[in-house]
Parts: structure tokens; sequence; C-alpha cells
């Protein structure tokens, strides 16, 4: 499978349970090692880095579950991650309160971040992974569970890092009407396998799109996997 | 070859078996228990001063050699099945430091109430003290207890493996093991799957009981206490996460102290606790998943 | 977080510290002794917490940290026309060496500091129970080799004719110092970066924190604490190698659990809570009044108490008495 | 003659309200499907049934007792079964042994050896490498196991947590072709699945979850109807 991500674009990831999205997350920011295959951050080769190492070299990801830093107050998430990378104490202040400003999470600011809604706790998950001014961001389901009326305010988000911090986005989910509404281009996977590749219409009227999430056989290689 | 480099002779090395053997014995009752609740019983050797104490009353008593092993097993049961219920029941959820901790504390209480209740200056288990005496193998003396002991551990690591493998409550302690949440899906009953491995590994925590005490006759509060911190390293080493490495990490870890402590001489061997665990900190830098184990664990899990 | 809020976390520890030494003046000499101890013990849990209380990973090996720092200043501070008596094995340059109360404690911080580096480059990199089981391995050999190392130190004999400096006032600064110092740590960024490790590592590294350099830092700082608080120890009382060993490290990690381990507050609260039932039952087992009958129980009682009170509060309430929270007034707390 | 309720079921973990008022029926001889997107809150309501999961509120009966607030082990020795997500093979184990611990689950042992002798007709497959390590099956095979061992247990109603998940075509005919079997012999079944098409065109009747709640239900006809899968899922 071979996936490339420019600055400035979301690239949409979708395919049904099992397909391989949330292990390529994992691949990518250094959570997994890949079996083979090479993972490159803008030329180099960083398949042998660790994930924190990787986080210092402008990658940053959300996480499918929460993964907050339940006692710490929701500003210190968001400090510590800018911390994480080099920013002084001063400037992290700073770049949290500014994210919790973009991400409507500055009532919250001396909360622990165990008191959160859940939705709340979504976009906490974003502002920690942008406090690293990172170039790019991989999110792993970031709207799941995220109310339906949420949902827009959740895109105009997503679109503020692509346009006025200039970051890529690799953007997996299963809300069909947040990817297809924010999304350059999409990538489909079905069990471990790139399926189909294009922009939001283009998926739209793929067949094959259609066929994996719906189980149609006509579409699946005859190996049996073990999984 | 390597024997005769340190020097040892055929009387050290059948201590050394005999004390690998005991030490297994106490890694299936640290793993049993550690594969079905994922709690590591620091107190486990305060079973084993328990049933110690059992057997030196029941020498002060003049009771039959019987009675006093009958008595030993009882106290150690019944002890094993109050710890079940007062502290790894309401602990089960806890995260597994929050329980290494909290048997630390019941070990150094139990440990305490011994200490209070018969003094300080310890009591005899002499009823089997016989078995000390040496016999002669074409030439060589042995202790007839080393005998016992390897004996005595091989079946009941035999027995514990039968049951494991040939009975409905094995299987169960053996799935429960492996994934106690699906077990219990399919309707294994958590209460009766402990309390087998409870049983089991405080059954083995009385026969260590009454091997150490034929050794070791003078039953003090710190009985077993020092066995228990070195087989807990053994186990570890091993790899704690199944019954068979963790046995043989508990027979090589008894097998080497025993070894190194009678071939090296008295100056050198009061290191013998340095040797031993700056060997266990070493491989468990290079196999933090134990040495007995195949494969590693991935990285982080997410 | 509000400046008074934040004055508040600290100063709190700091007055029951204070509070602990203006009580001991005001009673018998011989009680005198127990007061002083428990200000050490505060020392010694904040030391524990540093490390533990930040990074949630359990440590059974601070006591060796101690133990070496109470070497250090001890053999440093014997007069020399003592230490062929206690200790005839002394190494050579060691036997005409003597430093002052200040100096030796430094030295005894350093110690534990270097000792805390050497055992912290490697042991950092393991997690759960092989970490629990490599800390314990290193208490094992430390308690050893002391024991029986006879160039460093008395070996089985027991640390006597070191001059006895820490009074109320040599443990209060000791114990305000060990609070300090956690405090500021636990404010920095790194304090801040650690506990982020702490509740979820795999996040943690995600934006960039090396979960192995957090942790070494403040296990190394720990060991800082934990030399200085040995060194305040052996200026206390007369102790072997017996007294640095598997009681001294339960009953401070009794301390920390019961506290709270997770707060600054907890570590001081429970090391002083826990003190005040020990030096009481320590002294009921001498027979002492109470209510004008006289309360006489029997030897050893101490520790079973504490041992019921560690496993009521890891049974009842696990993240101890303070909830793992730091002090905080009731009007300034949110609602 | 219901066998399984579920009434206005609520799950939450924290703050995640994972199953909103989830209400459904399932008959004896019946298969109901369940599908929706990952995150949909169908593996939640399966687990809220075997009291795995915590209920927030309403009510879970089998044949008219509720069973909230009992342990899974109870649950399942009063006549459910489960065929957990992923299968979950104790891999260590034999094959043999994997099917003697759905054992566990029948509330009475009489009978054991049919109940047994029955699972491997269905799978003769299981049959056939009873003495392997169940770890060295494949992925079919292992789901195979997986749906004899929940029925060696006799349940009333068996529970399904997406057995096509990881498979070939191939195979999941012959899975889809079993439950169906399953279902003549008067089972009551609830299927959860992902794959959609397939889902609808085997079950009694087809409810889709989004966000935990329910959307609409399906009926066989639909499945040909595939404008109206791709709405329900893309939508």
């Amino acid at each position: 499978m071979t996936l490339e991500l420019h600055r400035g674009e979301v690239v949409g990831l979708i395919g049904p349970n099992g397909a391989g999205k949330s292990t390529l997350v994992n691949v990518l920011s250094g959570f997994d090692r890949p079996t083979s295959g090479a993972v490159e951050l803008e030329g180099r080769d960083v398949t042998g880095w660790s994930a924190h190492r990787r986080g210092h070299h402008g990658l940053a990801r959300t996480f499918q579950h929460s993964h907050a830093f339940r006692s710490l107050s929701v500003r210190e998430n968001v400090e510590v991650a800018a911390l994480g990378t080099g920013a002084g104490a001063r400037g992290a202040r700073r770049r949290a309160d500014e994210l919790l400003g973009l991400l409507a999470l500055a009532p919250y600011a001396d909360t622990p971040a165990a008191a959160l809604a859940h939705g709340d706790e979504r976009r906490l998950g974003v502002a920690r992974a942008l406090a690293s001014e990172p170039r790019f961001v991989l999110m792993d389901e970031p709207a799941a569970g995220l109310p339906e009326a949420e949902v827009p305010d959740f895109a105009a988000v997503i679109r503020s890092v692509r346009d006025d911090h200039g970051a890529g986005v690799l953007l997996i989910d299963h809300n069909m009407a947040l990817i297809m509404d924010v999304c350059d281009r999409i990538h489909v996977l079905d069990q471990g396998v790139s399926l189909a590749e294009g922009t939001p219409a283009q998926i739209r009227a793929n067949l094959d799109v259609a066929a994996a999430y719906l189980g149609e056989s006509a579409v699946h290689t005859d190996e049996e996997t073990t999984a | 070859m390597i024997l005769g480099i340190l020097n040892v002779d055929w009387q050290t090395l059948a201590d050394a078996l005999a004390l690998g053997a005991v030490y297994a014995l106490m890694a299936v009752g640290i793993g049993l228990v550690f594969g079905v609740l994922r709690l590591v019983n620091f107190a486990y050797g305060q079973l084993v001063m328990a049933g110690a104490y059992a057997l030196a009353f029941a020498s002060q008593w003049n009771w039959p050699r019987w009675a006093g092993i009958l008595l030993c097993f009882a106290i150690v049961l019944a002890l094993s099945l109050v710890m079940d219920r007062l502290v790894f029941r309401p602990l089960r959820t806890q995260s597994p430091a929050v329980m290494l901790v909290a048997t630390f504390a019941v070990a150094f209480l139990l440990q305490s109430v011994a200490l209070l209740w018969f003094g300080p200056l310890g009591k005899i288990a002499s009823s089997l003290a016989p078995l000390n005496r040496p016999v002669v193998i074409s030439g060589v003396d042995i202790r007839k207890i080393a005998i016992v002991a390897v004996v005595v551990a091989v079946l009941c690591l035999v027995a514990v493996q039968l049951l494991l493998a040939r009975t409905t409550v094995g299987l169960q302690m053996r799935a429960a093991a492996m994934d106690f949440r699906t077990a219990r899906m399919l309707g294994v009953r958590a209460n009766r799957v402990i309390g087998g491995a409870v049983l089991i590994s405080g059954a083995l925590a009385a026969v260590v009981a009454i091997m150490l005490t034929v050794q070791t006759p003078l039953v003090t509060p710190d009985f077993a206490l020092r066995d228990t911190i070195v087989v807990l390293a053994g186990v570890v080493l091993g790899g704690l996460n199944r019954l068979v490495p963790a046995t043989l990490g508990g027979f090589a870890i008894g097998f080497a102290s025993g070894l190194l402590g009678g071939a090296l001489p008295t100056t050198q061997s009061q290191y013998l606790p340095s040797i031993l665990f700056a060997a266990v900190i070493l491989v468990l830098l290079i196999r933090p998943n134990g040495l007995f184990t195949r494969g590693r664990e991935s990285l982080e899990r997410v | 977080m509000r400046r008074p809020a934040l004055l508040a976390q600290l100063a709190a520890p700091c007055a029951l510290v204070v509070a602990v030494a203006l009580l001991g003046t005001l009673v018998s000499r011989s009680s005198e002794g127990y007061f002083v101890d428990s200000l050490v013990k505060v020392a010694i849990v904040v030391a524990l917490y540093v490390f533990i209380g930040n990074s949630g990973v359990l440590s059974f090996g601070h006591v060796s940290f101690v133990a070496l720092g109470a070497w250090t200043a001890g053999v440093l501070s014997v007069p020399t026309a003592e230490k062929p008596a206690i200790m005839p094995n002394l190494a050579h340059f060691l036997r005409g060496t003597t430093v002052g109360n200040v100096p030796s404690l430094l030295l005894a911080a350093l110690a534990g500091g270097v000792f805390a580096l050497v055992v912290g480059l490697a042991l950092m990199r393991l997690s759960g129970l092989a970490a629990g089981i490599a800390t314990f391995g290193v208490l094992e050999i430390t308690h050893n080799v002391l024991r029986y190392y006879e160039k460093i130190g008395p070996g089985l004999n027991t640390f006597s004719s070191v001059p006895e400096t820490t009074g109320l006032w040599q443990a209060s600064i000791g114990a305000l110092i060990a609070i300090g110092v956690a405090f500021a740590y636990q404010r920095s960024r790194f304090g801040r970066m650690l506990r982020a490790t702490r509740e979820d590592a795999p996040a943690a590294s995600a934006v960039g924190i090396s979960v192995y350099r957090q942790r070494l830092g403040a296990f190394v700082l720990s060991g800082v604490l934990a030399g200085l608080a040995g060194g305040l120890y052996v200026h206390l009382l007369p102790m072997n190698t017996e007294s640095l060993y598997l009681d001294l490290t339960f009953v401070t990690l009794a301390m920390l659990v019961v506290g709270g381990a997770t707060s600054l507050w907890g570590a001081v609260v429970g090391a002083l809570a826990v003190s005040a039932l020990d030096s009481f039952l320590a002294q009921a087992e001498n027979g002492v009044k109470v209510f004008g009958g006289t309360l006489d129980l029997p030897a050893g009682t101490r520790l079973v108490v504490v041992g019921v009170l560690m496993a009521l509060v890891l049974i009842l309430r696990p993240a101890g008495l303070t909830g793992g929270r730091e002090f905080s007034l009731p009007r300034w707390r949110r609602p | 003659m219901t066998v399984l309720v579920v009434e206005n079921l609520e799950v939450r973990y924290g703050a995640v309200r994972a199953v909103r008022g989830l209400s459904l029926t399932v008959e004896p001889g019946e298969i109901v499907g369940l599908i929706g997107p990952n995150g949909a809150g169908k593996s939640s309501t399966l687990h809220a049934i075997m009291g795995a999961a915590p209920v927030a509120a309403g009510d879970v009966r089998l044949a008219g007792a509720s069973l909230v607030g009992r342990k899974p082990e109870d649950v399942a020795r009063s006549g459910i079964a489960l065929v957990p997500e992923g299968r979950r093979i104790f891999g260590e184990l034999s094959v043999e042994e994997n099917l003697r611990l759905g054992l566990a689950g029948r509330r009475s042992q009489a009978g054991a050896d049919d109940a047994v002798e029955r699972a491997y007709e269905l799978f003769p497959i299981v049959r056939d490498f009873r003495r392997r390590t169940a770890g060295a099956l494949s992925g079919g095979q292992q789901q195979q196991l997986a749906i004899a061992r929940a029925l060696v247990a006799e349940p009333d109603v068996l529970l399904l947590d997406e057995p096509s998940l990881g498979l070939a075509p191939r195979i999941v005919d012959v899975v889809f072709d079993a439950l169906a079997a399953i279902r003549e012999s008067g089972l009551a079944v609830l299927l959860v699945e992902q794959r959609a098409q397939r889902t609808v065109a085997l079950a009694d009747r087809c409810h889709v979850l989004s966000n935990g709640e329910l959307r609409l239900t399906l009926d066989r006809d639909d499945a040909a109807d595939t404008e109206k899968l791709v709405a329900a899922y893309f939508s």
C-alpha cells in the first residue's frame, strides 16, 4: 500500500472495519513497525524512528479512543504537547490558549480533562495534536461519537488546520458526511489493500467502494486471510 | 566439566537440585494465581511461613507426623482462601501495580502478626528432622531430603500438569489465564476458577513449607521471605505470562543459587544475592518478557 | 492556575512540616526523637513521590539511595580518631577523610543522585513487573554489598559515633528543601511532561515526549533527595544495614500510598500521619498513659497496624487519604 | 413466544453514550440483523446483553427474566451464547479443548456428548482438525470453531459479532449457510454485521444502527435495493 500526504491537503482514508486503517496510522506514527516497506517524512527515511522522535519532526496524531492526560487540566494537556516538541514555557502557554480558543475549549481550560464531555474530549485530542505546530496530522476517527450537530463545526476546524496552518491532514473516519465534506482526496482501504483513490465525487460514484461496505463478493480476492 | 571448574561435589549438586525443585513449586504457586488474577502475590512466602509454624507447633505438641502435615495443609489452605476473599477479590479491578503493593503490605502484615504472636526467637519444627540425614549412594553422601524434595516436586508438578490438562476446571483455568473475559462469556465461572488456582497454589505452599522446614527447622517470622524474593525474581526472569517458563525460571534461580552458594568460598558466597540479582537485572534488560518465552511483545500498546 | 491557589499548594505541606517541628520543641526530650524521625521520613517519602508519584512507575529500590546517602554521610563524618574502632577495614582514602555536617549531607545527595543515574540509565527502559523486580534487585544488591563490604563502611556493625546533628532544625530544613524541590519540579516543564507520560504513555510519545528521558530525569532527582534524606537519617541515630532495608521500604511506600501517591500533599500527609500513628504505637509498646489508663501493647503491634492500614487504604481508597490531589482551600475549589 | 427482548437499552462508557434507547426482539427460529458502521454501538449492544458492558438504563430479558446486572458467566449459563468479534479462539489450546470450553455454558452436563457430536456434524472441518492447535487453523476454520463452541452450550439465543470479518467470500458463504441451518433448528439468532447486503438478504429483519441509535429497519426485500443500502450508510 502506498500513500502520499502533502502539506495543505486533507486526505481521507475510509474502509470497513478491519481494513487496516488504524494499523496504517500506527505504522506512520511509529507505534508499529512495518513488516516491509518504508515510511518517509519530508524525504527522510523515518521507518526506524521512535514515536516521540517523529513527533519532534512535525508529525502529530490523534487517537481512536480517548488518550487524554486525565488528571491534567485541559490547558495543561495542550501545553504539555507544546513542551514535548521543545516550546518554551511561555510559548506553550500562549499556544495552548490560542488552540483552546480555536476549538471552543476555552471555558474548560482549568478543568481536569477527565471531566470533559465526549465531544469536547475529541476536540481536545485535536488541540493537542496541533500544539506542536505539526506539518502533518494523522487523525484516527476524531469524530467518533461526536454529536451530529457538532460535525459541521468540526469540519471547519479541519479546514482551518489545512488552510491556516498549512498542514497536511490524514483523516480516518466513519462519518461519511464529514469525509465527503472536507477531503481533497480519498483512499479506500479494504483488507489491507488500496481499493480506490480519487476525489470525493469520484469515490461516491465508485461501485467498488459501495461493495466493500455492503459485502458484495465480486471485489474480493479469493485468498483467505487469517487475521 | 563445568562442575570441575566450580569445584562442586555431588552433595552440593544434589542440594542445588533440591533447592531448584522447591523453588519450582513456589514458582508454580505464584504463576497459577498470576495466570487467572494477573496478580503477583508477594505474600506467597508468608503462606509458607504459616505452614512452617503449623509444623513447628505440631512438633512442640508432640503430634504424630501425619497430623502435623495435615495441620500445615489446613492452615495454609485456609489462609489462602481468606487472602483471596479479603484482599484479592476487592482488588481484582485495580492495576497490577496497586495489587503488587497490596500484597507487599499483606506480606508485611502477616510477618508482623507472626512476630506479635510467636515472638522473634523462632520455633523448631523437628518432626521431620530425620530426613536431614545422609544416605550413601555409590560412595557419595546425599541428604535424604534432597532426594525427597526432588521426588515430591516432580510428583507435584506432574499432578498439577494432569489437573490442568485433564480436568474441566483445569481446562477452564488455562483458558482463563489466556483470555478471562472470553472465558467468562462462555460460561466459565470466575470465582470457581480463581478459587481453584488459589487452592492449588496454597497446597503447593504447604508442600514447600514441609520441604523447607526439613532443611531449616528454625521457623521465624521472616521464614521463606528471602526465598520468595528470589523466586519472584526467577519467575519474572523465566516469563510470568506462562506457567512452564515461570517454573523453569524458578528452578533455574534455585539451582543456580544452590550451586553458587555451595561452590563459592565463604568470602565470596556472602555476595551471592548480589551476583544473583545482578544476573536477574542483566537478563531483564536483554529480555524484559522473560528468558524462556518466545518472541517479543510489540512496542508500546495503543 | 491562579497564583494564590498555587501558593497554597506549596504552603500547605510546608506549614505542616513547620507545625510538626514547633510541636516537637514543646515535648519532652525523649519524645522529640519521634518528631525528628517523622520529618526525616517526610524527606524520604517526598523523594519517593518525585519519581513514583509523577511517573506512576513503581520502585522498590529507592531505599538503596537512602542507604548509600546514609553510608556516604556516615563514613565521611565519623571522627578520624574513632574510625579504626568501628570500621577497621575501611579503605585508605576514607580513613583519613572527615568532613563537616553540611558537606556530608551534600555529598550524600550527590552519591544518591549518581547512583540513581547509573541505575536509571539501564532500568528506565523497563516497565511494569520487570521494573518492579529490577528495582527490588537493586535494593537487594545494595543491602548485600553494604552489609559485607567493609572497605566502605561498618558492614554488619552499627554506625555509631556519627555526630547526631539532625535535630528538629536540621530535619525540618531538610524536609522543606525536599518539598521545595519536589514542588518546583512538578511545576516545571519536565514535571508536567512526566505526568503526561504517567497518564498515557503512548499519547505522550505521540506529542514528542521521550518517556525514557523524562523518567530518568525524575529518577535521578529523586535519588538526590533520597540520598540527602539518608544523610539526615544517619545523623539522627545509630543505624545499620537492617534499618535501611525491607522495613523502611515497606513503611515509606505505605506512607506514600496511604497519603495518596499522585500528589506532594499526599506524600507529606501520608508520611506525617503514618509517622504519628507509628510513634504512638511505639510508645504504647513501652506502655503509655491514655485517658487515665495504661495502654501497653505487645512489641510488633506497629507494623501490624501499619500493614492493616495500608491494605485497607488500598482496598477502600486506592487514591489515598488525600485522593491524590494537591491541597486546595475550599473556596478556591471549582463548583 | 419472544425469547430475547431488548428494551430502551442505554449503554454508557463514562461520558460516551454508546447505545441510546435501543429496542428489539428476537423470536425462536429467527435471524435478526444489526448493521451499521464501526462505532455505531452494535458490539456494545451484544456486550450489554452478555452482562459485559454497563447498562445505564433499559432492560434485557430472556424468556421474560431480566438479565441486567448479572455476571457474564451467569448470562451464558442461562441460555445465551456469544460468538465474539475476532472469534476469540484460545489459540494455544486444541480445537477439541476449545469446544469443551463451550460446555461451561450448558445448564446441565447431561447430553453434552450429543451436543458436541451435532456441532461436528454442522462443521465437519472442526471434527477433522479436533486434535490440532486451534491457533494453527485458518480464519474461516476458527470462525466455524467459534460458532461450534457457542452451539455446544445449546443456547436459546445465539449472538454473533461480525462473523464475516476478515474472511474470504467463499468462507462467508459457509458461515452464512450454517446460520441458516441454525435458524432451522429453532434458535433465536442476533447477527451483528458490517457487510450489509448479505445480512439483509439472510435475516428476517435488519436494524440499521448509527451513533448508538436505531435509524431504520430493513426487510429481506431491501437487499436488492442498493440505493437504499447506500443511503443508509453514506448519509
